[in-house]
């Protein structure tokens, strides 16, 4: 059991995931036609970018806080925009009885 | 810790007293006074709303002649003459916008929710505010977002029309998702760096390898999606089309330009500092982009708001040849360009808007002939759509050429060559605008806007954007003021 | 002698001219015509008075030379250095010859014109004030121009004469052929002008001068000159610039052909003669005036002036005056033989003058120092004072039949003598001057011609006399065929052509006697090139050569014409031809009219037109239909989709960031 | 500020509008335009007799009346005024010129907002002559190019909107390239103490600007100004512009404002950077020269009248250009004399050309014929200006004509023989021809249109001018025939603003040539 011991924990480790994440939220919000679908995917980005903060405060500059707060400010705004963002989304069902993105292209050229 | 930090924050909390009076009017005065459509309640939020606003912006220049630069919580948050300035500038457009809001606030469809326009209004207005004077990336974002978010739901004001829901769609999830490229190129940054102050990023003086320019790409992104910068402008015209004309005129100007002096202050303080110029070429590639996709945009666009708002996206270009010139020259040149902007840009949207009231047309077809019916509607205009492109007399001129000659400060051939791309694209520019004249003026036929008398709060508001476009160049005191200001550091 | 009286010579036709301009609308016919005769036989006397004074005061004479005289001289529009434009005033011998010339016959016609311009019932032509305004304008610019005292402003009044002449060709202004006349007249002689334009810069250049007197005072002509030297340096520039070469030929020899070329445009050398016949669409009594007379003899008067230059180019091996004696000789002989088939009595009239003019020019041509001390130079003057008198009097004597008859065609007037006798005898005595027979002024001048000739070159003189042959020819031909044979029905009845009001036979009887006896003027003694009196008596064996040609032509045209015979017809199918070709003036006109029209009109303005419009312009609207497609082209790129604008966004991020980091890492 | 008389030049127009904007009626509004006009010529003969008068007391600065006020310290951007005998010229040209157009738009409709369009143009005219600082005289041409607009997308005939659009854009595009060049100009000179300055007097006397900037910024103002200069083949503006202006508006245009394109030539392009003027000359000459014959060519075969005096204004102006870049005092002065005459014959022209089409109601020269019949007035005042045009001594345009002729001759002979290239020489040849194409396009219009029998039966109850017509179309004559009689007076006012101090660098200069 001494692999544990000497085991030593980088952030690649934790950034190769969040940038994963990162990619698969990028993904999501460019693939998925459903609208909650796409806000979720854009959770999934945040929490990766928030990840990043975390991981480099830990790794990299463990002496302030920075990363930590922005994180846990962060979190906040994402909630606030998925608020945000529902309440719009709903509006909108409520007119346009859809929520399929790519029936709200009514505007464009 | 030291409370008397906050009194630094003269103008933040100025605000704040304004949007907490309107507030708790909102909550305690009695429903018949807020909502319905009787006088009382068209004119009492309204009247309370712009009056505090102009009082506090006279606050705000008594204060702001008066105090020097101070940097509070740790350097967080500073302010200097420039920083209440522009501040200044803001709150002046943000007037405008709301004595123009107040017929259309007075409408029947706002019955219900009047004053959350203004609190909304104020909040986001907060949020430029701190991004303004932010000097740590965690202000900056909290600003950045406070002062998107509330935008998505004024965008989607109009509750029961169409286009203001879909425009909302656009906008919430294109800006949340530019706010996660942005952060996430910010955390690059500070994995690079360590830290989230500006001062401290700078001194870190970092060897700009792949990983940085990447993360300045990412941030540059970010704030360009609200600068609606070409290749992130996209929500621009859909959204300005959608929401309703005082929200775009609000968007058009104000969070345009509180963006473009917080975007020059990240460019110069952080990015500014490392040792390869690697962000002003990106900024050439942008404004050479913005400005020529801007302008072929808005060539064909029939519809008023659209076409403004094609027409603000090749203006973002313009204003950011004063954020590449680095110079305080070139920054003043930037500051005179929005104040500029604002009142043309507003005096513009305040034509539509009293048009729109009144009979809910705004393609620019139904302008052919105003002149006619309409005379001093189809003036006003067309003095906008000139000091848009740039001619003079007008305000529009001067900035122009002033703008220019910032640029061109360091006379790097390379500038001469943007500014004679720039100029190029004037052109462009002078031929859309002069269509709107055209179709106003030289359209032979009759016009199907019948002559009306606007409400006499358009009038105010078209009176002091008119009067702003004739003056604010040839009264030179305006530009030398503001320069005496920015010749004082950030 | 003070300025007074020569100004008032230039002033007074001017003041007419404004005078009849603006106000002859509001007075009559007849007051028009009375104040513009009585000021132009104003202008006459004092034009006489000072060519009295000149000629026979002595007051101009020094130790035996007739001096050049600038009576004032004012400057008008400086340019270069000491070029400067002046207006002025110089009193010479040719000045002085050309003044009364000048006066002398446009006073006659300001008279004649009171008669001729009125139909039989009296009734006065449309626009007779006009009229009247104009012949005051041109004689005033002619005036101006033989007085110039530098190169410019003769150029100046050079083209106001071209102007004048365009407005009283065009008199008729409702007749197309008028005015097409016009235009051609005024166009042809400008594009002359544009040769005499750049001679005129190219000397200017060379000597830094415009002013005649610096100009031509020079000792390099090779015998003494006395005329007052001013101006050294325009000596040296002179040498210096005849060292010069530009193109061939010695800046010298080009600035003065190309002067030349002024010269045969307004005196209608070939190939500049074009404008000349149709000109005869004006008024009879202007063509007397402009096309006989005066105007056209202004190229001779150009050469005599700048005799002394041509003098010292002939000196330096220049081959200018040879050009002017070939032109000359061949304009000459061209203009004879065309006149010998032509039915319109005006147009055979000009085409004699052409030729007269022609032998002016070769006079001068063939004018040297030791032939006889440039005899030449001296017949060509007064061979043109005495051919202005004459052909003066034919054509004011052709005008008096055109108003009995109403039509310029002589197969409508045969066997006149009888109806119109006054008019007969004048034409006779013209025809006779102008055929050179003695004793009339003809004989005297074209002997004198004919002398030179002689002495210069046998070809020379052998040639001229047979154009002089040809001459006598065709003038006899002209007036048997309009004074013989029988006459016509139609001018039987109280229509009948008879001799015109006295205000038109009074200038016939007058312009008769003085071409009677013009001859016997002591010309050698008044005018020659260097002011010296000339002592060459009249060459007997030449003039009775000369003579004898004329004779046997006025005999041949006796046989042929005298009365109506098949004579004609066999000579014309003896060389039909020559005839067909000499008809139609050997068909220049056709020329002219393929190289302005179809080459020109259509192959130069047209497509150039079609350039302008479709290639220059083209490209700017080319600039704004791109612009406007490219902004159709990439509207796809603002799909309204969510989701392809951040597919965009994106895009843009990652290669805004990616693109940078690879130039700055791949090329840095 | 108010002492110096050259600020009334622009304190005047603006009160005419304001007073524009209170009038009640036709009467009024005529009569504020015409005492306005009258009062602009008293100003500028009076500047021009006080012009000659100090002159004649010996003051021998380059520029006389001048006075700085600062507007923008900042940037160092002054409202800098000062005149020569050039701008004088001008000055009087533009008086005399709107004096007669607000006569020949007596029965214009809409008038007040017309003539508040007119008046703003001549103010930027009148604002450009005057001042002496780059950015002052830039906002000027400006102000003066963007009225055009309206003025002929509102009052136009024919293809209106199209080519006021077409006119505008063009000559935008040219002052694009134009701000370009002054902004290069102020940040590139280098004034003895280090600093920049927009004056053109200081830039011309103390300030030198390198000579590798030069190369790239004389072209820039060149073609900047050029384009309003018609020069080719930036001139296609002008034929649609011209044909589609109301009568006023191709007075003023052609009669004034295409003088701005020559005097923004030499003013800013020549006097400022000698250098390049003196190297790049021949690209500009061989344009310019193509534009003389060019233009005359192509109106040989126009049949609309305002199409053949556009293309003889391409010709005219092109002869202005033209001599200007001759470099030498003859020429130049001969340019100015051109332009005064060119902008004064056009606007007769084009007076006349409105006068006729207002009453046969075409301009094609195939309709109509035999006028000097029906409106004897009008048809010999055309004639007049077509002998003025084609050169006859005695109206402006020979002096002129003779004045560059013999200018550029001198100078270009004298460089043949020194070796120094043909081009000049050349090319004055072949402008010199312009007066044989010129006599033959004008003369082809008086003969088609005035001449011959009368062509439409329904012209011949057509009257002949009206008062106010005459009183324009006199004005004009008198002003041809002044020049053309007494041009050594005039001359002898341009002069020495080519002899003079300001004109030493280019003269200098010109000696290198050799």
């Amino acid at each position: 059991m001494d692999f544990l011991n000497n085991f030593q924990l980088n952030s690649l480790m934790f950034l190769i995931p969040s940038l994963f994440m990162f990619c698969c939220g990028v993904y999501g919000f460019l693939t998925r036609r459903n609208m909650i679908a796409m806000l979720i995917s854009l959770e999934l980005m945040l929490n990766a970018v928030d990840m990043n903060f975390v991981v480099f405060n830990r790794f990299l500059c463990p002496a302030q806080m920075d990363g930590m707060f922005f994180t846990l400010f962060a979190i906040a705004i994402a909630a606030a925009e998925t608020a945000v963002a529902i309440a719009i989304i709903i509006n909108a069902y409520r007119i346009a009885k859809d929520i399929d993105v790519k029936d709200l292209t009514k505007m464009k050229f | 810790m030291d409370y008397s930090q906050f009194l630094a924050m003269k103008q933040e909390i100025g605000l704040l007293i304004v949007f907490l009076l309107v507030f708790l009017y909102d909550l305690f005065a009695p429903r018949y006074a807020v909502a319905g459509t009787d006088k009382k309640a068209v004119k009492g939020i309204s009247m309370l709303a712009t009056v505090l606003f102009a009082v506090f912006t006279a606050y705000g220049f008594c204060c702001s002649v008066t105090d020097n630069a101070q940097s509070v919580f740790g350097g967080m948050y500073s302010t200097t003459p420039v920083v209440a300035t522009i501040k200044n500038i803001l709150n002046i457009g943000v007037l405008i916008v709301l004595i123009q809001s107040m017929q259309w606030n007075a409408s029947e469809a706002q019955a219900t929710r009047r004053a959350e326009f203004y609190e909304l209004l104020f909040i986001t207005l907060f949020g430029m505010y701190l991004m303004i004077s932010a000097r740590h990336f965690l202000l900056f974002v909290i600003g950045l977002e406070s002062a998107s978010l509330p935008l998505a739901a004024m965008v989607a004001f109009d509750k029961n029309k169409y286009e203001s829901h879909e425009a909302a769609v656009k906008y919430i999830l294109t800006a949340v998702f530019s706010s996660a490229i942005f952060m996430l190129g910010l955390s690059f940054v500070y994995g690079l760096a360590g830290s989230l102050y500006f001062d401290k990023i700078a001194a870190a003086a970092l060897q700009d390898s792949g990983l940085l320019i990447v993360a300045m790409a990412f941030v540059m992104a970010g704030i360009g999606f609200k600068l609606s910068l070409v290749p992130f402008h996209l929500w621009t015209a859909d959204v300005y089309q959608g929401a309703p004309t005082s929200v775009t005129s609000y968007l058009s100007v104000i969070s345009k330009g509180a963006t473009a002096f917080a975007f020059m202050v990240v460019m110069v303080q952080v990015f500014g500092q490392f040792y390869s110029d690697a962000w002003e070429w990106m900024l050439y590639a942008l404004i050479i982009a913005t400005i020529t996709i801007g302008n072929l945009f808005a060539i064909r666009q029939r519809n008023m708001k659209r076409f403004l708002a094609f027409s603000s996206v090749s203006q973002a270009g313009y204003i950011m040849l004063g954020v590449i010139g680095a110079n305080e020259m070139s920054l003043a040149a930037m500051m005179f360009y929005i104040l500029v902007y604002i009142f043309s840009n507003l005096a513009a949207f305040g034509v539509i808007q009293a048009i729109e009231n009144k009979t809910g047309l705004v393609g620019m077809d139904s302008y052919r002939g105003l002149h006619k019916t309409n005379p001093r509607l189809a003036f006003a205009m067309m003095l906008a759509m000139f000091s848009l492109a740039g001619i003079p007399p007008f305000a529009g001129f001067f900035s122009k050429f002033f703008i220019f000659t910032g640029a061109l400060n360091q006379g790097s051939v390379a500038m001469y060559v943007l500014v004679l791309i720039a100029l190029i694209n004037t052109i462009v520019s002078l031929y859309y605008y002069l269509l709107v004249v055209k179709a106003m003026y030289i359209a032979p036929e009759e016009c199907e806007i019948a002559n009306f008398k606007s409400a006499c709060s358009e009038r105010l508001a078209l009176v002091v954007t008119v009067g702003g476009i004739i003056l604010l160049g040839i009264v030179s005191v305006v530009y030398n003021s503001i320069l005496t200001m920015t010749s004082s550091p950030l | 002698m003070e300025a007074t009286l020569p100004l008032l010579i230039l002033v007074l036709p001017l003041l007419m001219f404004l005078f009849l301009g603006l106000f002859g609308k509001f007075m009559s016919h007849k007051w028009a015509g009375i104040i513009g005769t009585a000021g132009m036989g104003v202008t006459m006397i004092l034009a006489y008075y000072t060519a009295y004074l000149y000629f026979f005061s002595g007051n101009f004479v020094e130790d035996g030379t007739r001096v050049q005289y600038i009576v004032f001289n004012q400057d008008w529009l400086s340019l270069w250095g000491n070029l400067v434009i002046k207006l002025g005033f110089l009193l010479d011998p040719i000045s002085a010859l050309m003044l009364v010339v000048i006066t002398t016959i446009s006073f006659m016609v300001h008279l004649y014109s009171n008669g001729y311009m009125r139909d039989h019932h009296g009734v006065w032509e449309t626009g007779f004030q006009r009229f009247y305004a104009f012949l005051s304008l041109f004689s005033f610019s002619m005036l101006g121009l033989v007085v110039a005292t530098n190169i410019f402003q003769m150029y100046i009044f050079w083209e106001l004469v071209g102007a004048s002449s365009y407005l009283l060709i065009g008199f008729y202004y409702t007749k197309p052929s008028a005015v097409s006349a016009s235009k051609k007249a005024f166009i042809v002689t400008r594009f002359a002008d544009l040769g005499f334009l750049i001679g005129i810069l190219i000397l200017s250049f060379t000597t830094g001068t415009f002013d005649f007197m610096s100009l031509t005072s020079t000792p390099l002509a090779g015998v003494e000159n006395t005329y007052i030297v001013d101006a050294a340096t325009a000596t040296t520039a002179l040498e210096t610039g005849a060292g010069q070469m530009f193109l061939g030929g010695s800046l010298m020899t080009w600035a003065l052909v190309l002067i030349f070329m002024g010269g045969m445009g307004k005196s209608a050398m070939m190939p500049l003669h074009i404008w000349l016949p149709d000109a005869m669409e004006g008024p009879t009594p202007v063509s007397a005036l402009i096309h006989a007379a005066t105007m056209v003899v202004a190229g001779v008067y150009l050469v005599a002036r700048l005799f002394p230059l041509f003098m010292i180019n002939d000196d330096l091996g220049g081959a200018a005056l040879d050009i002017v004696t070939v032109v000359g000789a061949l304009t000459a002989f061209y203009a004879a033989v065309v006149a010998c088939t032509q039915l319109d009595i005006k147009r055979v009239l000009a085409f004699s003058t052409i030729s007269q003019i022609a032998f002016m020019m070769v006079s001068l041509g063939v004018s040297r120092p030791e032939v006889h001390d440039n005899l030449g130079y001296m017949a060509s003057m007064f061979h043109l004072f005495t051919h202005a008198m004459f052909k003066a009097l034919l054509f004011l004597g052709a005008g008096a039949l055109i108003h009995a008859v109403g039509s310029n065609d002589y197969t409508a007037m045969h066997g006149l003598r009888k109806r119109m006798p006054i008019t007969h005898i004048t034409f006779l005595v013209g025809c006779l001057a102008i055929a050179g027979i003695i004793p009339f002024s003809g004989f005297f001048s074209k002997d004198e011609i004919l002398t030179a000739c002689f002495g210069n070159s046998i070809i020379a003189y052998v040639w001229m006399s047979m154009v002089a042959g040809l001459t006598a020819f065709y003038m006899f031909r002209l007036y048997y065929l309009i004074f013989w044979w029988k006459e016509h029905k139609v001018h039987e009845g109280h229509h009948a052509p008879k001799d015109q009001p006295w205000t038109m036979t009074l200038p016939l009887v007058i312009l008769a006697i003085v071409a009677t006896f013009a001859g016997f003027v002591p010309f050698g003694d008044l005018v020659t090139w260097n002011g010296h009196p000339h002592h060459g008596g009249i060459n007997w064996m030449i003039a009775s050569i000369s003579l004898c040609v004329a004779l046997l032509a006025i005999g041949l045209a006796t046989i042929m014409y005298r009365k109506e015979n098949p004579l004609p017809e066999r000579m014309r199918h003896l060389f039909p031809n020559l005839w067909t070709w000499a008809r139609n003036r050997f068909y220049f006109d056709e020329l002219y009219m393929f190289i302005t029209h179809k080459i020109i009109f259509n192959s130069i303005c047209k497509p150039i037109a079609w350039f302008d419009r479709h290639v220059i312009d083209g490209t700017m609207d080319a600039f704004a239909s791109v612009t406007n497609k490219a902004s159709y082209a990439i509207r796809g790129l603002q799909s309204g989709n969510v989701q392809s604008y951040v597919w965009v966004y994106l895009i843009g991020a990652i290669v805004l960031g990616g693109g940078t980091v690879a130039v700055i890492f791949l090329f840095f | 500020m108010l002492s110096n008389i050259l600020i009334y030049f622009v304190i005047v127009p603006i009160l005419m509008l304001g007073g524009l904007a209170l009038c009640r009626n036709i009467k009024q509004i005529r009569a504020v335009a015409v005492a306005g006009s009258l009062v602009l010529i008293g100003l500028s003969v009076y500047l021009l007799v006080e012009y000659i008068a100090q002159r004649g007391l010996g003051a021998d600065a380059p520029m006389l009346f001048t006075g700085s006020w600062t507007w923008f310290e900042a940037l160092g951007i002054h409202l800098a005024v000062g005149v020569d005998g050039v701008s004088i010229a001008m000055l009087v040209l533009t008086s005399i010129i709107i004096f007669a157009g607000s006569f020949a738009s007596w029965k214009i409709d809409n008038p007040r907002a017309f003539f508040l369009w007119l008046i703003l143009l001549s103010t930027g005219v009148y604002g450009f002559f005057i001042s002496v600082d780059l950015f002052t005289m830039f906002m000027f041409y400006e102000v003066a190019l963007i009225p055009m607009y309206l003025l002929i997308g509102v009052w136009g005939t024919g293809r209106k909107e199209y080519s006021a659009m077409k006119l505008t854009l063009m000559l935008m595009g040219g002052s694009a390239f134009l701000m370009l060049g002054l902004i290069g100009i102020y940040y590139n000179t280098e004034m003895p103490d280090g600093s920049h300055t927009w004056n053109i007097i200081e830039i011309a006397h103390q300030g030198h600007i390198d000579k590798g900037w030069q190369y790239f910024l004389f072209p820039m103002t060149f073609v900047g100004f050029g384009v309003l200069g018609a020069m080719f083949p930036f001139h296609t503006w002008s034929p649609d512009g011209h044909a589609c202006a109301p009568t006023a508006v191709s007075m003023l245009h052609a009669g004034v404002l295409m003088k701005l394109g020559g005097y923004g030539c030499f003013r800013v392009a020549m006097y400022l950077m000698p250098e390049a003027a003196n190297d790049l000359a021949w690209i500009f000459l061989i344009l310019t020269g193509i534009s003389v014959v060019y233009g005359a060519f192509s109106a040989c075969v126009q049949t609309d009248l305002k199409y053949i005096n556009a293309y003889s204004s391409v010709s005219h102006c092109g002869l202005v250009l033209f001599a200007i870049l001759m470099i030498n005092t003859t020429a130049m002065t001969g340019a100015v004399m051109q332009m005064l005459s060119h902008g004064l014959m056009t606007a007769l022209f084009f007076a006349l050309i409105g006068m006729i089409y207002g009453r046969t109601h075409t301009r094609d020269i195939r309709q109509m014929g035999g006028l000097m019949k029906i409106m004897p007035y009008l048809a010999v005042c055309y004639v007049i200006a077509g002998f003025a045009s084609l050169g006859l001594p005695g109206l402006s345009g020979f002096v002129a004509e003779m004045t560059i002729f013999v200018g550029s001759f001198q100078q270009g002979m004298g460089e043949y023989l020194a070796g120094a290239g043909s081009l000049r020489l050349v090319f004055t040849i072949v402008a010199c021809c312009s007066i044989v194409i010129t006599a033959v396009y004008i003369l082809r219009v008086v003969g088609k249109l005035l001449l011959g029998p009368v062509q439409d039966k329904h012209h011949l109850e057509l009257t002949d001018a009206t008062w106010w017509e005459r009183l324009s179309t006199v004005t004009l004559i008198v002003s041809v025939a002044a020049i053309g009689c007494f041009p050594n007076f005039f001359t002898g006012l341009i002069r020495d603003t080519f002899s003079g101090e300001l004109f030493e660098a280019v003269k200098l200069n010109m000696m290198n040539i050799f």
